[in-house]
């Protein structure tokens, strides 16, 4: 297989890492803005296919399958985001005789649409959650459903997805302009404005079950993910397992997750998420047909690659594990690193990388899409990377994110790290208490980056070192003998002080 | 060697001479003595002689310094006491008139016209910046005096979107 | 517990991680050439405790206590070689009223020395390598076992360890020089100059067990290391799971390694090294009374963070898992990346790291102890890192690990990873055939490095537009639109060529 | 523009000319489009029109050029065709009459004196670098007409350890 790589950032890497260890060759697309971006400049080949907006380039079909062709690359795999859960571009790939890495166009078309997988699983009998089996036509039918179901409400798009296309609703006075609100995002992101309503679960948590299956009908899931810890609709945190699924309601939600995938004759990696509510209750919110963002935590914790499992089902071959033989092993938190300034209301923050020094040592994970000098562009996602800890046990692995999170040292830009050191060190988060709300209120109540006064001062003195060498641009003396007398000297005036 | 530093809207006289492989200074009333080790071309070990450090990761603009330790990040400002005295910290000019962009992005929207009147937290015009829509509300009542930018242009962090009077 | 860490490089750095993961604050100490470590730079305190030489600085007794004592710290973390099985050190910690992060001095008295250790294994019923029961006064008493054992024989220094003070005599002629070599190494490194002989095991390959105890009586052994690839005697890879140990032999090898840390009342991390012969005949060699270099592969594999273990069981806690629950999950290799220019006979390479980017992304582990513009010094152990990779299978933690290999870019020094990118591609060592003489021959049969013709043309290619760059100094166009449109010019060109 | 590279002991005529976004290239009698993307400090990726690439790490000093890719590494030295046809590269001219340490360490014994015969192989002196006792053995049959260290002395790479005769 030669593998074309329709995508970017650190998926595109993660993926092209995978490749190149199963010894496939593999070819980068990129835009004009990504030209020097790792995925571009790390594949065996890197194919031109249009300027920055992803519209002209990683979302135009023709001109990923013209760079297939003109590179010979045989088989496609979409990443997650762009065209990852385009029907149509699976089966454009299949017609243009590739392999589509992934699962089939009609598992996708099925899932595309939330009003449609929502009537397939009720007949499958999986739960969902209450709300509209149509699509609104106006803010007054959502009005009535409003009415009889009782606010807050959520409006979602159909074809939405990945926290985009949703709002919530909290009276019907806010209806009209959050109905216009997600109808303009539903066409501008999904180009299908079909929008309708879901009844809120009450302090939800969001609980996902990674499916995987090959094409020979073997189907297995890879326990759950812990996803509340969400910031509009994006999650910032990703747990696994969760600290609230026992391996008895694992059995249970990981046989409703076969169930939804079986229904649609699903093959490859998938995600299926739901809503859970504080009874434990859980109910079917969508199938995301792809390799998930936050899939490192169950690969840590399950020590399957699901990358290289992709490409070996795609290419026909059979899993290599049963159901029986996979158990979550360890405890694994990830944290998704953004170009964002915690301080100034998480706004974007792109710029120019001038130093990164990125955590390493036992349990550290990071799966990266950028480098040092490389320039984050503003016209994609702000993910840096991905930073997942790995221990034997929850508090372990959170302690060890902490390390890890004081070892990435990264200049030129603001990133979500002091958001993630004060987050990990919340007692709340810490005892594993909290719904999809906990982030705001978490906010609300924290001030992220606070400066003692010991690192006021030391900020102050190291500034004024610094200020004095611009002035003498001296240097230090380095024979060792007499350094050793001077530092005697001082350690001399150090204990005079104390 | 005397500076003024500028941290957290306070001025704090500091006085800077080498001392052995380090550094003698005096912060406000309090003496120190300490080296900040070179660690690469962006990382130094704040030594104090007792033992004590902190690994800061730093970046100077002019005399603007921004330090990072123990995972926060602390904005630093050393002038020499003269230059402190004429002009002191810049602070940018909130002008409540103009409504600009607190981030690059690109105009997807524009809620109003000139001559329209809004009220406190009113959306003006929506802002997409890396794939998220942000509402650019009004900061307080008045009428739109003008509206400086058009939809689909793309702005710079900084640029002014909306213009309003009283 | 406030720790000091009595050692430096990527160990010391290892351990402040697991201290600082575990909320204990550090002390390191360091000498003049190393104010700028990383493990000086990255403690919570640091002191300086002499001149560049260990036997100034880091072997100094008195000034690590005095360091102990003015900081406050409460335990000492003593790494691997320096003072690390120096039984008086260990005592004289636990004398200044310091918790000594490891097993007893007696213990490590008892394995001090070869002659003694072997003495009592052979008491214990444990099979050691035939050779000399006592000390060898002149090399005539060696020339006297060497007539009845045959040629080629082994002569170590009863103190000796980590490949140092051991040399193999090939025939009776070669004896007096080599006395003496080995005599002088003896003194100079261990300050005891007693000597002894083994008999020459035929095609041994290097097998370790890594045990691990609490002071309650419990001792468990978490399987083997394969450590058969040597350079000078200096392990280079490291694996676990061996390929040549099944769990029979694995119980077997287990068994006779707690047997042998059973024999000392061995608590703590403790290894156990075997040579073992073509027919799975294992004899005892030695027992390394510390952490040792390569105990990541077992981390990674059996997931037990040895560290941590070593601080709890040093507090007295109990061990956190049976013989029962530990087995090994994946297969974790380890390349230990040193400062050495493999063209140039592995001579040893000082200088500054001008530029560093370490490898990234799933099952990859990089032990650092290095940093971007850090000057490597003349006076100490070359090692950079230790590189780990593990995955599903040998083979997967293989491609991985050449993966990761070729992500790791360094600049500044010459480094042995184009050896190790040569070695792990080797088809003799992926089929796991070899033996401790292996690396030697694959030397002599290989071109290290070699240079295809494709990558020759690329790299004179890079070099001229460098060069021209260089007399330009022009900076290239960024318009978008118009970059697309010379772009397409471009392809153009590139079709008409094809 | 027109340069000489020399790599591997062969001198190789190179053109380099600007085109588009890259560069055409006639190495040898061989054209070639391709483009040198930077990507930070050190890394390039040399990318043919035809989308074929490598990712190079590089070094440079004077006109030596240190070039890593696919974890292997090139040496190349480019030369305007003049300073090319008056110097060429200059190689370092081994004199099997001097041995010069081929590592900067510490001389730990020395094992011969001047006037010694020795025979090619022998030891004449044992140099520790980086805790490794190396010992450096006579490249041929003389006599030893001095010895350039002493015990206990720190050398660096190419310095004279000692002098043969024949």
């Amino acid at each position: 297989m030669k593998i074309l790589v329709a995508n970017r950032g650190e998926i595109a890497v993660r993926v092209i890492r995978a490749c190149r260890e199963m010894g496939f060759p593999t070819v980068a697309v990129y835009s004009e803005a990504d030209r020097a971006a790792l995925h571009a400049i790390m594949a065996d080949e890197a194919v031109l296919i249009g300027p920055a907006p992803s519209s002209e380039s990683y979302l135009r079909v023709d001109r990923l399958l013209e760079a297939a062709s003109k590179t010979g690359a045989t088989a496609v795999h979409p990443g997650y985001g762009f065209l990852a859960e385009n029907a149509d571009f699976a089966q454009a790939c299949i017609d243009a005789g590739l392999t589509f890495i992934g699962p089939s166009p009609e598992s996708i078309r099925a899932m595309g649409s939330k009003l449609e997988s929502r009537r397939r699983m009720k007949e499958a009998g999986v739960p969902i959650v209450p709300g509209l089996e149509g699509a609104a036509a106006s803010w007054e039918d959502v009005a009535a459903f409003g009415h009889t179901a009782g606010y807050p409400i959520m409006l979602k798009a159909s074809a939405g997805g990945g926290g985009k296309g949703m709002r919530q609703v909290e009276s019907e006075k806010d209806l009209p302009a959050a109905f216009e609100r997600v109808r303009s995002e539903a066409k501008s992101f999904f180009g299908d404005d079909a929008i309708y309503a879901e009844k809120i679960v009450e302090q939800p948590r969001h609980i996902e079950v990674q499916v995987l299956g090959d094409q020979h009908g073997n189907l297995i899931h890879l326990g759950e993910r812990e996803c509340t810890l969400q910031r509009r609709h994006q999650k910032v945190v990703e747990e696994c397992p969760s600290p609230v699924v026992d391996e008895a309601l694992r059995e249970r939600i990981g046989e409703a997750a076969l169930k939804v995938a079986r229904a649609v004759g699903y093959y490859s990696a998938g995600t299926v998420e739901f809503l859970m509510d504080a009874d434990s209750q859980f109910y079917f919110l969508e199938m995301n047909t792809r390799l998930q963002v936050e899939h490192p935590v169950t690969e840590e914790v399950y020590g399957i690659d699901l990358v290289r499992e992709q490409i070996r089902v795609a290419a026909g071959e059979t899993l290599t594990m049963t159901q029986q033989e996979v158990h979550p092993r360890r405890h694994a938190i990830e944290c998704r690193i953004y170009a964002e300034a915690p301080y100034r209301n998480f706004a974007p923050s792109p710029g120019r990388i001038e130093f990164l020094a990125v955590p390493q040592g036992p349990g550290v994970r990071n799966d990266n899409g950028v480098y040092e000098g490389y320039e984050v562009p503003l016209h994609y996602d702000p993910m840096l990377s991905k930073l997942v800890a790995s221990a034997r046990t929850r508090e372990q692995a959170i302690d060890r994110m902490l390390r890890a999170l004081r070892e990435y040292r990264i200049e030129g830009i603001e990133t979500s790290i002091p958001f993630y050191s004060a987050l990990l060190s919340d007692s709340e988060f810490r005892e594993g208490k909290f719904d999809t709300g906990f982030i705001d209120s978490f906010l609300a109540r924290t001030e992220i980056g606070h400066l003692s006064e010991e690192l006021s001062e030391a900020s102050i003195i190291s500034a004024a070192i610094l200020a004095f060498e611009e002035t003498q641009k001296a240097t230090i003396p380095m024979e060792s003998g007499i350094e050793w007398r001077k530092a005697a000297l001082l350690e001399g005036i150090a204990r005079a002080r104390r | 060697m005397k500076f003024i530093a500028r941290h957290e809207e306070l001025d704090i006289p500091v006085e800077v001479e080498r001392l052995g492989v380090g550094y003698r200074l005096r912060v406000g009333e309090k003496e120190i003595v300490a080296d900040l080790v070179a660690a690469g071309p962006r990382l130094r070990a704040l030594r104090f002689a007792d033992g004590r450090q902190y690994l800061i990761l730093y970046h100077r603009d002019g005399s603007e310094y921004r330090i990072t330790l123990a995972g926060r990040r602390a904005h630093v400002r050393i002038d020499d006491p003269l230059s402190a005295r004429r002009g002191g910290p810049d602070q940018p000019v909130s002008d409540a008139s103009v409504v600009k962009a607190m981030m690059p992005g690109r105009i997807v929207r524009v809620l109003v016209s000139p001559g329209d009147e809004v009220r406190r937290g009113q959306g003006l015009l929506i802002l997409e910046a890396m794939k998220m829509e942000n509402e650019i509300s009004a900061p307080r009542d008045g009428r739109v005096a003008s509206v400086d930018a058009e939809a689909g242009a793309t702005v710079e962090s900084g640029a002014p979107l909306v213009t309003l009077e009283s």
